[in-house]
């Protein structure tokens, strides 16, 4: 069986998932919220020049994290990422410290040398393709992937491409619901829109025909949903369900995710507490509180423990060195072909 | 005291009050934000698109067509590159029907490096621009240049590119650099046209008696005069030539500096003039230099003026490499500063015949 | 009211035009059809380099061109048409001897002044924009001239985009119904498409998700029509329909015509006659003769005499300049604004 | 003696039979046309696509990072112009990854002017690409150096571009410009590879026993040998300008032709030894003239080599117009003609230092 998930249970019918389960999604998710918290500090310390990221998309992004089958070439999962999946990285096993060095643009990113912005990750190890600043041209991408796993090629891993709701008007969206769509031509490609109902300052409400993004989809006769990515369960069982689906019969599914986007869209537009959305993480604390599983007292704990531990990794990442000047020099070509295995 | 993008919002101003303005659009262009650099607060006829560059482009030349006066952004030149195509089309319509349609549509966008953008936030577009037949493509360096620019680009004709230097748009006019109507003192003008921070939703400009200025397209400004050298630059470069030069007085070099302003068309005459007085001359600006619009001005520059010169013409420009980076060294290193410009320079000095 | 179909009266219950209608339609069908072949034989003794055009489009471009609201500006209809667009110029009234001085490149071309393909109309008296050889592109420009005549605008016009089944795979066709009906900013919109089941070589099964390209509109809220484009009273009828409700709306509509291709895509694919193809004129002329509305005599003669007419046209223009070598400066810039009604 | 585009066939065949080509793929480039100039026909790995260059590079990147080998065609370099960004993205994920991942994927495309395609069918798009870094860049003038140059592009770990001259597609291959393997009799040849007219669904290429050349990236080949003149091109014009160099000779002036073959990287050694011979250079392309790749190689001559010139560089390229008109005249004044490179040569030979 595939690596997916190794240590969550299937959601029970209750659509509860285990107390473990519970716990391990929503330490993931203070994890990462706490990332994020840290990133941001450190833009606004000046030790970093531009902050995006996920606070809000927690309740999706790890589910998204435990459940993508995880490891390098066509027999796992590529992901075409979003600038907001702080969390999914976490959730794989990602260490936060080096998204502090991205932050900090020091040549131990090894995301991208010091090269690109927080949040741009890129692993070919885990098939996470390099998250690109352009909207949407992921989805144009990520079709390519999806073709190398197509039925028959005898992959065994599939393609999740995801972005948010105001990148739906680019062409490029259409471009991959027209392409893993094709009549006895169908792409494994899961598409997931976290939809945070804006693009910087633009509201969701008069800039679309539909009520809902995964509509779009329907036209393409291919399999769709929309989940509230407020709930981590929810999108958990969500996302198995379509996992499952596009794995087993390598055709598309278009999944719209309902989120929050906690602290605006950058730092360009403050990076502060936004009033009115809902927070995954309180919620959910709330939820595991009601059935027991958690007290306030450990919240604190673990919250202070985690803070404390990004606040030392921090202290630790102070004196790496900047790139070289040289250094813009380097991996303008490549000289083994990497992707194909060689060393 | 404006800064640039002040003056952009003022010119926007006059442009939908008095010069038929239709249309001023893209993506958080209208309200509440009024642009991302804040370009368009406070404009009557702004307002925000899809997210779709595309579309963008395509509304702004239909717009044209049907007679309007659109003015439209993409809100990095780093995103403009999905639509070259359109581009090409907004440029070639009137050629391609024989001049039965011309296509009046104004396109702005925030190009250059110098705000540690990183890949996407600091691509110069001046080299693929000039690329684009049927354009006109203008760059102004001061707010006064930006504002009498785009007044001249709005009651154009023809396409016309407003490349707005990234870098300069929060600088201040210097002395003799102001908007005709502008109230002298800057907090003023922030307090007449700039939006309050948070809820603006009952906020409301007061615009100052501004007076229209038209500065021709196709006319460069000689912004420092010399008789050493020669350099020819535009947008972010031009405050980086004049601070090289001033350093360079110092140890006797004196350089005369061209602002460009329009690249195309540009002011053949200007170039000539000076490089036939210095007999030198050094080419600045920001985009990759391979296939840069620096390099065919040398080329004319070769063709009509080879043995005036008293040394190779040079080229300062862009490192041939797929993005800036982030990191402090990786953009200083990636596109000229003003320690690369004086070397060149001071280099180009020291040639002899 | 608008100059549309000035001498049409409208489709009776029965569904059938009135016999004087069906006669001019018919007419203009014969005339664009024998255009189309004129051309053809211009291309094969060398008279020109490249044919495109429309034979087989004529039952649906036909009734598109009389139903048009004719005339320059916002107040008119304008028109974003494909490269088998002659039978939409011919019933508006456009003289076929300008499409052969086209197809020569003669400098007496007004379409192009002996620039551009046969088949890439422009003519601003009329509002027909430009036609251009990148497939789709019509579809995001014209969502601008259909802002200038959104609702409030006070305009009477609307805008009508018309582009072939494979080029809806673009970005822009999804640009075009993403722009089209944003909620509250709906535009004034038409979009055809006449599907003729090809893209050059390529079959439209296979390529395509759905059962018919009408259905993307659906997901955007937007109507929908699918039409028999061989059948030039259910075309008739059906643009009425759709015009009508652009219109009075002020929103858009996608209406899909399933037309022929009886010379195959171009010139470079030999521009022979296609077998397997329903044939809308041989179908009209059946109809017309049961109706006793015409008879095989008549058909000859009307035949005949437009072959000679269009024979004579192509005489008449052998003579006619070349376009110099010193033109190609003329017209990189505009003097005046002629679209904002400068001279 | 094999066309070009059958020698480009064969290396397709080469390449999915041998070098792990794993799609051939673009508008048309399937059965049952095996694309519009017949360059895929009878190919195990070609496919037909949606109407949609934006999904046609998309797949070719990802296919590329999937670890596959994929060979994308975009029918007509005119209708690239809605991907740049694409390309630039292709050209940028090593970088940007820090080296993490590499982007081997071959695009090819037809190029340039010369069989009456009017606006949107004789594009060049050498500037365009070379403005693109990260990607390599060839475009081949005769059939062996398509076959040898496509089976390089294909082995390449980076993206490579692939351009194909339009005009010389159809042209026979002249002595020594074979294919190694290739049958000497061209209708053999073609009774074996050339799909049949009409009904083709039963139809099987026989592909001849082909060896494997590999003509390196960033290698020139001089052309012709002369003393007198430099000439540096690629493409389509270099037998245009081996012919004015025939002619030329007659009146005593020697000309040498480079056919540089890659664009990027491109071959310094050879132009700058060449240059060094004769001082004097011409560089022909058919790309409009402004912020055009001739104008680096001249800015590069002129850096290092200025004081080596008995004349100005000069640049013979398209004129700076929106398109390419379809009539002979208009065509014929729009790009470089035998008539026009003499002219152009001759004037430098006739040059007194
Ligand atoms: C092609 C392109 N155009 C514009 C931008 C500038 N930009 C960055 S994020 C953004 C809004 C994206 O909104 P959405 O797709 O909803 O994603 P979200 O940030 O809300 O998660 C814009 C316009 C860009 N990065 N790329
Ligand atoms: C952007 C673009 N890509 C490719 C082409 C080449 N081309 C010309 S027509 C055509 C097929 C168009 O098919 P369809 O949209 O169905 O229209 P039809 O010709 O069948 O009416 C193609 C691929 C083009 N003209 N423009
Ligand atoms: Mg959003
Ligand atoms: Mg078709």
């Amino acid at each position: 069986m595939s690596s997916a998930s190794p240590n969550l249970s299937v959601a029970p019918p209750s659509g509860h998932l285990s107390a473990e389960s519970c716990l391990q999604i929503y330490d993931l998710m203070l994890r990462a919220r706490i990332l994020e918290e840290r990133l941001i500090s450190m833009y606004k310390q000046g030790d970093g020049y531009f902050w995006i990221g996920g606070p809000g998309e927690e309740a999706f992004n790890v589910p998204l994290g435990l459940l993508a089958d995880k490891g390098a070439g066509v027999d796992h999962d590529y992901l075409h990422l979003h600038y907001r999946s702080s969390a999914t990285l976490l959730a794989m096993g990602a260490d936060p410290i080096d998204s502090l060095r991205q932050m900090r643009n020091v040549a131990t990113d090894p995301y991208s040398k010091g090269r690109n912005f927080a949040g741009h990750y890129s692993k070919r190890e885990w098939n996470i393709v390099p998250v690109t600043s352009p909207i949407e041209v992921q989805f144009s991408i990520a079709i390519g992937t999806a073709r190398a796993q197509r039925k028959g090629s005898g992959a065994k891993g599939i393609t999740i491409v995801q972005g948010g709701d105001a990148g739906t008007a680019e062409g490029d969206f259409a471009t991959a619901l027209v392409w893993s769509s094709r009549k006895g031509n169908e792409l494994p490609l899961l598409m997931i829109v976290t939809n945070n109902r804006y693009g910087i300052s633009t509201a969701f409400q008069g800039q679309h025909g539909y009520e809902q993004i995964a509509d779009r989809g329907k036209a393409f006769g291919m399999q769709t949903a929309v989940v509230d990515g407020n709930d981590p369960e929810a999108s958990y069982a969500a996302l198995q369900r379509a996992l499952h689906y596009v794995r087993t019969e390598k055709k598309p599914l278009l999944l719209e995710a309902m989120v929050s986007r906690l602290r605006g869209h950058s730092s360009a537009s403050g990076a502060n507490l936004v009033k009115g959305e809902v927070d995954c993480l309180e919620k959910f604390e709330a939820t595991l509180e009601a059935r027991k599983l958690i007290g306030k007292d450990d919240i604190a704990k673990r919250r202070a423990a985690i803070t404390a531990e990004l606040l030392d990794a921090s202290m630790q990442i102070r004196d790496e060195p900047a790139p070289s000047p040289d250094s813009i020099w380097e991996h303008v070509f490549a000289d083994h072909n990497l992707v194909g295995g060689e060393r | 005291m404006s800064t640039m993008i002040q003056a952009i919002r003022m010119a926007l101003h006059v442009g939908e009050s008095r010069l038929g303005v239709t249309d001023i659009f893209g993506e958080d262009v209208g309200p509440p934000l009024g642009g991302v650099f804040t370009g368009s607060q406070g404009l009557k006829t702004a307002w925000n698109t899809p997210l779709d560059e595309r579309g963008i482009v395509g509304t702004a030349i239909g717009l044209a067509l049907a007679g309007q006066k659109p003015v439209a952004e993409i809100q990095f030149c780093d995103y403009a590159f999905n639509t070259i195509d359109l581009l090409k089309i907004a440029g070639n319509t009137c050629w391609a029907s024989g001049g039965d349609w011309n296509v009046p549509l104004v396109l702005m966008t925030p190009v250059g490096a110098g705000i540690r953008g990183s890949l996407y936030h600091s691509h110069s577009f001046d080299a693929q621009a000039t690329r684009i037949p049927g354009w006109k493509i203008v760059m102004p360096s001061t707010p006064r240049d930006a504002y009498g620019l785009l007044l001249s680009a709005i009651r154009d004709p023809n396409p016309v590119m407003f490349l707005m230097p990234k870098a300069l748009l929060r600088v201040k006019s210097r002395p003799g650099e102001d908007v005709p109507g502008e109230p002298g003192d800057d907090k003023r003008l922030a307090q007449m046209i700039d939006a309050p921070l948070g809820d603006r939703s009952a906020w409301q400009p007061s615009w100052p008696e501004l007076e229209e200025l038209y500065i021709p397209i196709g006319e460069a400004t000689v912004a420092r005069t010399g008789s050493h050298v020669t350099v020819i630059s535009y947008g972010r470069n031009v405050p980086m030539c004049l601070a090289a030069a001033e350093q360079l007085a110092a140890e006797g070099i004196d350089t005369e500096v061209i602002d460009l302003r329009s690249l195309h068309p540009f002011d053949w005459p200007a170039i000539e003039a000076s490089v036939r007085k210095t007999a030198k001359v050094l080419c600045v600006n920001e985009d990759t230099e391979i296939t840069n619009f620096g390099e065919h001005l040398i080329r004319r520059i070769i063709e009509e003026l080879f043995y005036e010169l008293h040394a190779p013409p040079k080229l300062l420009a862009g490192a041939a490499i797929p993005g800036i980076g982030l990191a402090d060294h990786l953009e200083m290193a990636s596109v000229p500063q003003v320690e690369s410009i004086k070397a060149a320079i001071a280099e180009l000095a020291r040639t002899e015949p």
